[in-house]
């Protein structure tokens, strides 16, 4: 039995977006700049692709810009409103818990003598935004604060703070990457001026993104060269991947509230039978504000990838931290942020369910990881088996 | 990642567990670092009769720890004090380069156990 | 009967290199950076990936960083030199003949206060590398020359350029996008430092490419995040292109010699025939050191966009001016800079051979380029129908 | 890009050529910036009799010089006058934004030959 229990790293590809790719390799393959009917056909076929994701968040296609994904949208939007904007000091709001795409881009910028704030979560892992006022100075240029974190899953007050954002002429951006799937986003309801999204969290091809610009909000360029994509984003525009995103969110928001409503209810019944039957776990992150996908539990006394390690030799693919992190020895800065103690912090392990995901999957899932954290207990020097009790030896 | 060998100690490891009589404990790394290494032995003669761990750790530290007892069961102490972290590595088929300090916990808990027997012994 | 004749704008994928990547779209499709059994696979594809493209160059695989595509890499190896430098002023040497990639990265590094010297070609479209040493500063950091220019397909000097640069500690950059499928490249005979490719131009996929990076020179980010490419280049790792990138270059490398004699009879009987059969026509670049699949004429007295479209109209794809540029009113930089007066630059087409192209082709092609020549001709003011000699009105 | 009835247009042109007893020229444009259009006009009582173009340029340039001498023949002078380029670009049912300008350039090229045309009968 294999179980994919790791669908926020990446998801498999949906096989109709497959489908809908594959004409764009091998026949209608021209360049979307070329004005032969081989380049007209694939700017069809872009142009429409536009569209469809300009519906899908309620924006305009001229809104849309294609990049190489969710990093580059990231880096894009906070590097390009930091090089067009003339302000002699120049200061970001964001937060803790941001993806390192948004974390890293902003200490690189702090190299470059950009203020960055760093707001810090509740040990629920919420942004309050009514914070956001004091932090504000003339200075501020953009605040980013991401939709759904990719560890812990939750949801931020997205709406109150782009509005009070709005109210200070700050940009708004929102990193949205884990958020696609399963929330309804539209831009300008929410009044969002930018937003990163990345097609393979929703089962979409990797390598493909987009980085939503409202009308008017000015940007500089992270990739200069040919005028493609209105002049803002150079590089022969890659035609099969946009189509694949586009088929890939389109066939997302149709089939959201059912996957969504499904997925909710086995998360649910794993959280509880977890909590109750396994002795000293805690969930990380809201309960309630969270993507309906996420799982997110310490297992005290235990290391997390010995866990991960043990799953995964019974088939099971989950990830402790984020992937991007593996290999690193520290623990991660989104569960530190909580206020988790760094012992407990290294026990954490995340589970996100997807559209394959079945009860009876979960059922091996939970029994799988009893016996896992039994046997890893049982050779743990935190961990009186005989007791059944934590002890700092 | 990890190789067969490193998977294999991973999944079946050897020596687990407390040993009421032993007579000689090394404790190294620390719960906050994501690595904690306990070995117990009972040493008679100067010889290793037996060595347990307790590991809270990644699959190569448990790995790791697996094999370090397992090298020392059946050795004097003063061949013990020259396994290095490279032997516990190359016993392993290798590690991943991030997961090398691993191989040096072992090492340094097998050293801390023998340490804490003198202590007791000669102290 | 359609005729792709627009090879250096993008060709189709080869389908054994689509072969190649379907397995890792939906079922192999673990994220390269988890450490489970999904992650692991895609981890080892990668890493061979970049084994294999490593050998095709003599490179070695810790020297290949993927990006999406030959722009990235041109913005990456010019931006990433500049922001690791830690000369006060920075002086960075490239060519008139650049493509935009590099070119207009050279403008945005202009705003920022680094001076570009931009060598010019003689009129037969080839760089001089004797010039070099009149041009170094003591802040020259870096010199970029493109292998292969994509619009007349002139082949530079880049052994000598490399060795003149090494003598003055200049890092050698260059853009091989055009190059790599019809040339030998060995980065370490050549003595190159960054070189530029991108795979949709060797029957590839599209939006995925690399920058070789030679050990210990020292690059900057340009997209910052998680750790992937050794943390020099974040996000998700695209494998099924990586995949495809490997297995096209591969092939390229194997059939190279096959192809390019195949071809290069092809180009040659075709310029032969357009020069003697049709009058006032003109050869662009130097025509024994191309590549092997470039052709590129100005048809006196007719302007480019209404020959591509007529031969658009029966069947035929073609390029006037490179395609990132089309939609613009201003001839071709390149053309222009062989000392071509601005009206015949207006009148150019490049034909660009494939391994599709064949000599039935070819001769259709010819005839009804000749037609349209005369078609268009008779409507041109420039051109006196009846003496059949041009005059300017 | 283009629509089929510029397509269409630019295929099969029509009012090609130099008209021989033509009264009036008008030239405009240059081959530096890609586009050369000459109309010739011949002028009986004031009325546009017949109307040919020469067109140096790309395939909207070409439409547009076909579609506005077929626009103007049979026009009184003055009613010519009044044509401007967005009823050229209405005629051809839309160009893209960036070759506006050819639609410009039949506009003033039709100016400019009845401009010859007064200038030789007034003038
Ligand atoms: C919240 C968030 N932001 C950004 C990214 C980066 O996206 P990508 O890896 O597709 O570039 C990810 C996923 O890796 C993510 O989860
Ligand atoms: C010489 C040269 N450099 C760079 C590029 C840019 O490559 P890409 O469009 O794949 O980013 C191209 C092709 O577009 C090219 O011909």
């Amino acid at each position: 039995m294999k179980i994919y229990l790791d669908n926020s790293a990446t998801t498999p590809l949906n096989p109709h977006v497959l489908e809908a790719m594959l004409p764009f390799f091998t026949d209608k393959f021209g360049n979307a700049s070329s004005i032969h009917s081989y380049g007209r056909e694939a700017n069809r076929a872009v142009s429409e692709a536009r569209e469809i994701i300009a519906e899908c968040i309620n924006a305009r296609p001229s809104e849309i810009y294609f990049t190489s994904g969710g990093t580059e949208s990231d880096n894009w939007a906070l590097k390009g409103a930091v090089y067009v904007s003339k302000n002699k000091y120049k200061h970001i709001i964001t937060t803790q818990i941001e993806h390192p795409a948004i974390l890293n881009t902003c200490a690189e910028l702090e190299k470059q003598n950009v203020e960055i704030t760093y707001m810090n979560p509740s040990n629920e892992g919420m942004i309050n935004p009514k914070e956001l006022s004091n932090l504000f100075t003339e200075n501020t240029i953009l605040t980013s604060i991401m939709f759904a974190n990719n560890e812990i899953g939750t949801l931020q007050p997205i709406k109150e703070a782009a509005r009070i954002c709005r109210e200070q002429s700050v940009l708004f951006h929102t990193d949205a990457v884990q958020a696609m799937d399963s929330q309804k986003i539209d831009v300008k309801e929410l009044g969002i001026d930018m937003l990163s999204m990345s097609a393979h969290k929703f089962y979409g091809p990797k390598g493909i993104g987009v980085l939503f610009v409202k009308t008017g909000s000015r940007l500089g360029k992270l990739i200069n060269g040919g005028e493609q994509e209105r002049g803002l984003r150079a590089g022969t525009t890659p035609t099969p991947l946009i189509v694949g995103m586009a088929k890939a969110l389109e066939i997302s928001v149709r089939d959201r509230e059912k996957n969504n409503q499904r997925i909710l209810r086995l998360r649910n019944i794993f959280i509880d039978r977890v909590l109750s039957e396994i002795p000293y776990v805690y969930l990380n992150g809201n309960r309630e504000n969270r993507l309906p996908n996420n799982v997110n539990l310490s297992f005290a006394f235990i290391e997390g990838e010995s866990v991960l390690m043990r799953l995964d030799l019974a088939g099971i693919a989950v990830s402790s931290g984020s992937a991007c992190a593996s290999g690193s020895l520290e623990a991660s800065h989104v569960i530190l942020s909580l206020g988790v103690k760094e012992e407990l912090a290294h026990s954490t392990i995340r589970f996100s369910l997807g559209v394959d995901t079945t009860e009876q999957q979960m059922d091996y899932v939970f029994n799988v990881l009893k016996k896992t954290v039994d046997d890893l207990r049982r050779m743990s020097p935190l961990y009186d088996y005989e007791k059944g009790i934590g002890s700092y030896v | 990642m990890y190789n067969d060998k490193v998977i294999e100690i991973f999944k079946n490891p050897k020596n687990i567990g407390d040993l009421k009589d032993a007579n000689a404990i090394g404790t190294i790394g620390n719960a906050s670092c994501g690595d904690i290494m306990q070995v117990f032995l009972k040493i008679e003669n100067n010889v290793i009769v037996d060595a347990k761990f307790k590991t809270f750790g990644c699959a190569a530290a448990i790995a790791a720890s697996s094999i370090a007892t397992e090298m020392i069961i059946g050795k004097t102490v003063d061949e013990a004090l020259t396994l290095k972290n490279a032997d516990v590595v190359a016993e392993l088929g290798g590690l991943p380069a991030q997961k090398i300090h691993c191989s040096v916990l072992a090492e340094e808990a097998i050293q801390a156990a023998i340490k804490d027997y003198k202590e007791k012994n000669n102290g």
